[in-house]
């Protein structure tokens, strides 16, 4: 049943304001906002949200999402969330990270939200790449890809290997769920947003902490094609970082 | 008609994404520019559209709505 | 002789990229020269410009207030510098793209259809060559010749766009 | 009330850290992140259960560029908020803080400082002076810096703390030492209870946009006209500052040929001094600035016109000393003695210093350094 | 030699960021650690081959607090090592840097200066000032601040840092902006490529224990006393160094009745206006800081005696002139006249502050804040 | 064979000074200390090694070793022995750490290195509190554990769950060896050095980042005997910190 | 009436705890009281001490140079402290752990063996309060009365070490 | 004798450990105290030390040395 949450009219979500977004032609960080704001409208928690924008390309999304959001340091969306949810442990609070905030510089702040099982949900948008600051190697860069800092190639001898961050959080007590979802192809766009929904859903119940990493094409900071970048999350990103669900205590 | 499609073509950015989507083949590249020096996509047939939404739910810029009739 | 000139279009319109080779070129030319990148308030998809100024003497400030020369690749940057031109001063600007007229009449107009003629050519890619073609040509700023012979310091390892390049200029300068 | 701890006048005896943190409760504190350093665990170590008694949250962070942030969370959405730290811990919370000050969010933070710099040592400092004052983070703002001199001021002043804080929309702080933070005087808090449900909604905080405009905090302003506008926003706020809320101390300044100015630990000791200098008839006189930012900048100008010498006395190698220059303006003989790295002076050695200077015949605007003999 | 790209006195057009980045490489630089961060992004990316290409090494560390105390380990093993960052980034290595400053590691460390407070934006700017001057890590400490005003100079000050910083054993700063680091200008080294086998060896270093004591780097002292000894060892560096290194520009001064102070980019602007003044009969001169700290303070003082009026320009909401006022001591009018938020100033601009400052009459001494019009 | 390393005489290993050790009385730092001299000795590199001492409890430990030594930022000694191991490749270099220091402040720097697979040896004592600075609550401590910030014993539903070293970092593709061993008893002693000499053997043979963590008493800040500490060594702390190996790319 | 006072001896003596019953008491007998603890530079197994101020008047500078008694647990704080000693001041030595004898003649001096006789009433943690009992005894600074009024409120929670706290005052007073 | 222990009065913190750890059980705090305050360990019987070293190894103060002879 893919369309289980079919509306008659598909079109811009409510939770999300007018303003057009400013992202490449083929960035995957529309899409997940797209989703995110669906599943707001859905589950009728738009006028009860907080969302919390990065430092990355995606932060400007408090211009982009139609309800109360604050724009953090780069890393830290984590350890203001738990600011947010502890005071007011009514609102529905969501972080929207990239891999650079949060599999680099916000590492710390990751793992210990997680492991504390804070009652908010992340979307980790994971592009292997630092879009906004022009391309430079991620955390989750791909071994031999290319990127303005690994001109030659991440070389895992050199430059280390990608963090994987569902398996390294999994390792963790504390995360409620965990899964991995992509965007590249419309299957993906709708089980990504049933990831999403159930994220949100659980920290509706207090169940603690859950982050939905989206594999999502950057085409340019790739510097191929969108057709091509979609092609190449499903061919070399996928295999390295399988999809599915690697927590889920909602389960047991 | 079984749907409408409604392209706001000043916000496609020629991706190409829906057009590769759509499985009636009924999207392309309009040959003008929109103000952002973009191809927008336009429909090409109308009554072939099936309003599966294949093309919405891919759109990064949500440029296209679909209305099942 | 002091040529100050803005540059300004979309990110992806290689509009710094034509910046840096009329201050390569310059330079070449043994003149004095600056050129300044600015990005917009969008990251990504949104504008972008620079300021070059090339000059027999030294340069102080490398800050262009009011240019002698505007060259508007979008509509966006017509609005934004077309007012600042100097008097008398010139502007280039891309009719594919910009619909509107420019509306001063105190300054010399120039209406290049860049991205036609660079999808022509092979690839609107080369739409920055085609205008730099025109001004280059109409200004005597620098030579065409000089251009050229930058080409291969600016676009480093990137031979193949050599000719399409050469070629956009000649098609610009054609314009002027 | 049942959650509070001390009636307003009831005297205790307990040390400055858990003064401090018990005014901070007292005064609405409800959110507290931090991480340990010595010498200001007391902080955390008293909040952690505190907190919990009055039905707020403590949370002992990951680090401190974790607490600030959590701060900058806490404070977005409405609850006064607390973190503490010393020397390094403070210097990684310099990027949180810029982020807070630029997003005008009230919070109170504290800075027990420590020998430095590096790792430096436990002990009591005014070395981070200048990065309290001058913002130790990026960009142009500042904070208000308050600097207590007994286990009383550390009591009362975290009431006052939040309410200019949250008049102002400012980061606060109350800046100590090792000395201040872990000495024991008897207290009595001299403010009310804050019944938190009374403190006045603000119209910026982040709940929920039911029934109104959603709401966005932000500091990113790309347009330079924005941000710009932005910055002299903040300007005409601390010219507001500056104009209404300099708080000093003037001791025997009256009839005195020589000011020390001192702040803290410092001023204590100096008093001292004084006294024994006036018991030899020399005209000695105190001004403790209690705001250190804004700084009593026209008390300084005009006790400079005023008086021939004033003595900088500083537990450091001289920074204090950089705003009595500014704004003694020429006029006065500046001397300066400073002992850095976790040395407190004794009220003897001062004195020495007081003669000396008292003898010295530089001209007025000049500044003289008076190293340790 | 192979490694060697342009040969000394070759003339380039390349970015101030670049010909920073290959200006330190040629000085000798073998280790850079650092995040990516607008406007200095080009800093990192040409040293990821570059380094590679002479046998050196480049880390994109996991943030700026990593890419900090990787520094602080390559420098104690004795190699010529730099960081690079802005703003925030900045903001979150004054740990690290007190650290470095304690323990006497010579580092090299640039701040391309972007619109503050918080994220701000990534325009040019100098708001970043009393940062760099005043140390905004913990405890008592400087650091050697250089600001360039082209790109030249980008490329020239990187061996200097490293000259002075192995000197003096203390991190060393570039302090400069977006503009300067973005802007292209030709560009030629005017110092002989560096042989790293050559720099002098250093007695403190790293390297394992072998035939020698084994040594030790270390920023704690739990004991007052050495701590202070310290500290007083420190401030007597700090002495030499400001006897010995200030370095400034004065361009004009002569005969001028206005003095213009500014450094940077706004210098460049200054230069602008003054010329613009003079073909008007105005008589103004310019006194550009090159070292920021140790500031030329002998050189403000004798100015503000003969000059009657100072104004200084800052792209801020006014740092550098609370130095400049310090310095002058009363002895002159002073005027500021800043853009803060990442707003270059225009020449036309200036010269309409230097007209208002030309009429003004203010006393000696005071101060007068030219907000834009 | 539990006496393979044995020596005729059992006395200070040359590796340390001469200097007294300022620990609490049954602290295990000192055992861990003995035991790295030891390995240092055994293999010969005293002469070719840089410690690296943390904030904690050890921050003293470049007055104990006596080879060249680096005193770092709290946390930061992973970055520390990065910048040192990347410049002078031929040097043993290793960092020693407290849980405070290696598993809250520092986390970011911990992962990274071991994901970069930096070649040196990571120490890491894990006593489940912060000693040094009064025994507040540490990232490892103990579920219903007392300390002086957690003063109703750690509660996981408010302070969250304890972070698993050792776990979490194997889930990384970087780290070649991480062992989890113990000083309760002796012959944890021995096992221990055994994981600590093959740590170093194996930064000699240029494998890569490896850490063992060793489980010890802290009697101070848990405020009870010694006796008593190693018993809640073995008792608390072991079944919930599983001993073993958890990642050994050597025995490939 | 100030009088000033340094205790001191190894982390885990107690010697902190001492100064705070010091300056409860005072507190409770409405004296001006400051108490400053400080840790040398050794963290763990090192020494610590605490100033005392207890005076009729205000009290400036809780820092304590020249005490007006020193009471000392271990060797090197009698080291430390007994040259810093005022004229004529008390010095109160743990005998029990320092076998060498004070060197000063111009002060009063007892030698009271704290760990034998804490060891014998129980425990040797109650060593502090043994020389606690004869520095009140001795100086009438606060009584032991009050002294043990205040246990309650220093120790609080831990009532059964109350008996023993007490005994310790008492067994330490008769060494006045 | 099959073993010399020696240990360093000074060093030792009574911990206890050694006591706890040797098999022969001939280890015991001394009823004196040590200049730090500790009543240091002492052996009670040289003879049945058979120079296993457990002692050694379990002393965080590295206060025992033990020479097998
Ligand atoms: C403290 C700090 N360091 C660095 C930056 C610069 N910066 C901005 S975005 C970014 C990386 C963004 O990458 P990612 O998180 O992957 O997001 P993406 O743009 O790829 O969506 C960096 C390094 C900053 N703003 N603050
Ligand atoms: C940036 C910074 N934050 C905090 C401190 C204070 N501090 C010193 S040691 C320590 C914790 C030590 O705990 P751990 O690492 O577990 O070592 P242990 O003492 O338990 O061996 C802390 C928080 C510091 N020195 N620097
Ligand atoms: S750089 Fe990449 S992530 Fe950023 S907007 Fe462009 S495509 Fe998206
Ligand atoms: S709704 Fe389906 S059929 Fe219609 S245009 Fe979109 S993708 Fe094609
Ligand atoms: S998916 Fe959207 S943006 Fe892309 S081509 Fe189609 S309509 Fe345009
Ligand atoms: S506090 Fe704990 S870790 Fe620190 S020295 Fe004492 S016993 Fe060891
Ligand atoms: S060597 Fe063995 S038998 Fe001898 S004292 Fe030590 S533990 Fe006991
Ligand atoms: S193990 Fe060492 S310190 Fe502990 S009692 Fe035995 S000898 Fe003393
Ligand atoms: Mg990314
Ligand atoms: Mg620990």
């Amino acid at each position: 049943m893919p369309f289980k949450e079919t509306m008659k009219i598909f079109k811009k979500p409510d939770c999300l304001t007018k303003i057009p977004m400013r992202y490449c032609p083929g960035c995957g960080h529309g899409i997940v906002h797209r989703l995110i704001a669906e599943v707001i409208d859905e589950l009728g928690i738009r006028e009860n949200t907080v969302g919390i924008a990065p430092v990355g390309c995606s932060v400007f999304i408090d211009e982009y999402f139609d309800c109360d959001m604050i724009q953090t340091a780069h890393g830290r969306a984590p350890a203001v969330a738990t600011g947010i949810k502890r005071c007011l442990p009514n609102l529905v609070v969501f972080s929207y990270q990239g891999d650079g905030d949060l599999a680099a510089i916000g590492t710390a702040e990751t793992v210990h939200a997680a492991t504390r099982s804070e009652n908010f949900t992340t979307i980790f948008v994971n592009n292997a790449i630092y879009g906004m600051t022009g391309g430079q190697q991620a955390p989750t860069t791909l071994p031999t890809q290319k990127t303005t800092t690994t001109p030659y190639g991440r070389d895992t001898k050199i430059h280390g290997f990608p963090v994987k961050v569902c398996e390294m959080l999994a390792s963790l007590d504390g995360p409620t769920y965990l899964e991995r979802v992509t965007v590249s192809k419309v299957a993906g766009v709708l089980k990504t947003k049933r990831a999403i929904k159930k994220a949100f859903q659980l920290q509706l119940d207090g169940l603690g902490f859950s982050l939905v990493e989206v594999l999502s094409p950057c085409p340019t900071g790739w510097g191929i094609t969108p057709q091509k970048a979609c092609e190449y999350v499903d061919e070399v990103m996928t295999p390295y970082y399988p999809l599915g669900v690697f927590k889920d205590l909602t389960k047991k | 008609m079984k749907a409408k499609v409604h392209i706001i073509e000043s916000l496609c950015k020629e991706c190409g994404y829906c057009i590769g989507a759509c499985p009636k083949k009924i999207l392309e590249p309009a040959p003008y520019y929109n103000q952002n020096g973009f191809h927008p996509v336009r429909i090409t047939n109308m009554e072939e559209c099936t309003g599966c939404s294949l093309c919405y739910q891919i759109c990064p810029e949500i440029a296209i709505e679909v209305q099942k009739t | 002789m002091r040529q100050e000139v803005i540059i300004s279009g979309f990110g992806g319109q290689g509009v710094i990229k034509a910046g840096v080779l009329l201050a390569t070129t310059a330079m070449t030319e043994n003149k004095h020269c600056t050129h300044f990148p600015s990005y917009g308030a969008e990251m990504r998809g949104g504008t972008a410009n620079c300021s070059i100024i090339v000059s027999t003497d030294e340069i102080a400030s490398p800050i262009v207030n009011e240019p002698d020369t505007v060259i508007a690749m979008n509509e966006p940057s017509l609005d934004k510098f077309e007012p600042k031109l100097k008097k008398g001063g010139l502007l280039i600007y891309n009719s594919s793209l910009i619909s509107k007229k420019p509306s001063r009449s105190d300054i010399e107009i120039i209406a290049v259809p860049a991205n036609e003629i660079a999808e022509q050519i092979g690839t609107t890619k080369c739409a920055n060559m085609v205008v730099m073609g025109t001004y280059a040509a109409k200004t005597n700023a620098v030579s065409i010749d000089a251009i050229k012979a930058s080409l291969s310091v600016v676009f480093a390892g990137k031979d193949k766009f050599l000719d399409i390049n050469k070629s956009a200029l000649d098609e610009g300068a054609k314009l002027k | 009330m049942g959650i509070e701890k001390y009636k307003k006048g009831t005297k205790v005896l307990i040390k400055g850290n858990e003064a401090m943190a018990e005014g901070a409760v007292r005064a609405g504190c409800r959110f507290f992140g931090g991480y340990p350093i010595t010498p200001q665990n007391e902080v955390p170590e008293y909040l952690s259960w505190r907190l919990f008694e009055v039905g707020g949250t403590f949370i002992q962070a990951e680090s401190e560029v974790a607490a600030i942030n959590m701060l900058y969370g806490a404070s977005a959405c409405g609850t006064r908020s607390m973190t503490s730290s010393s020397g390094c811990g403070i210097s990684l919370k310099q990027e949180g803080i810029s982020y807070i000050a630029s997003a005008e969010l009230p919070i109170f933070y504290a800075n027990m400082i420590r020998g430095g710099p590096g790792l430096g040592n436990i002990a009591p400092c005014q070395g981070d002076y200048f990065q309290a004052t001058r913002g130790g983070g990026h960009g142009d703002y500042r904070v208000i810096v308050l600097a207590p001199n007994s286990v009383q001021e550390m009591g009362n002043f975290p009431k006052l703390v939040y309410d200019l804080a949250d008049k102002y929309r400012i980061p606060a702080m109350i800046l100590a030492d090792g000395l201040l933070g872990q000495m024991m005087e008897p207290v009595s808090f001299d403010f009310d209870w804050v019944d938190i449900s009374k403190i006045p909604s603000k119209d910026y905080i982040l709940n929920g946009c039911k029934g109104r405009e959603r709401r966005v905090i932000n500091t990113l302003h790309m347009d330079v006209d924005v941000l710009e506008k932005h910055n002299w926003h903040l300007f005409e706020k601390y010219n507001k500052i500056a104009a209404n809320e300099i708080r000093f101390e003037e001791r025997y300044t009256d009839d005195a040929e020589l000011i020390i100015v001192a702040y803290g630990t410092a001023a204590r000791i100096a008093v001292d001094a004084i006294v024994k200098a006036r018991k030899e008839g020399i005209k000695v006189g105190l001004l403790r600035p209690i705001t250190l930012w804004p700084f009593p900048e026209d008390v300084v100008a005009k006790l400079a016109e005023r008086v021939g010498k004033i003595l900088v006395v500083e537990m450091s190698l001289g920074q204090l000393v950089e705003d009595v220059r500014m704004f003694a303006n020429g006029k006065s003989e500046i001397y300066f003695y400073g002992r850095p790295g976790g040395v407190v002076p004794n009220p003897e050695e001062v004195l020495g210093v007081i003669k000396r200077a008292m003898k010295s015949n530089i001209k007025a605007g000049e500044f003289c350094h008076l190293k340790k003999l």
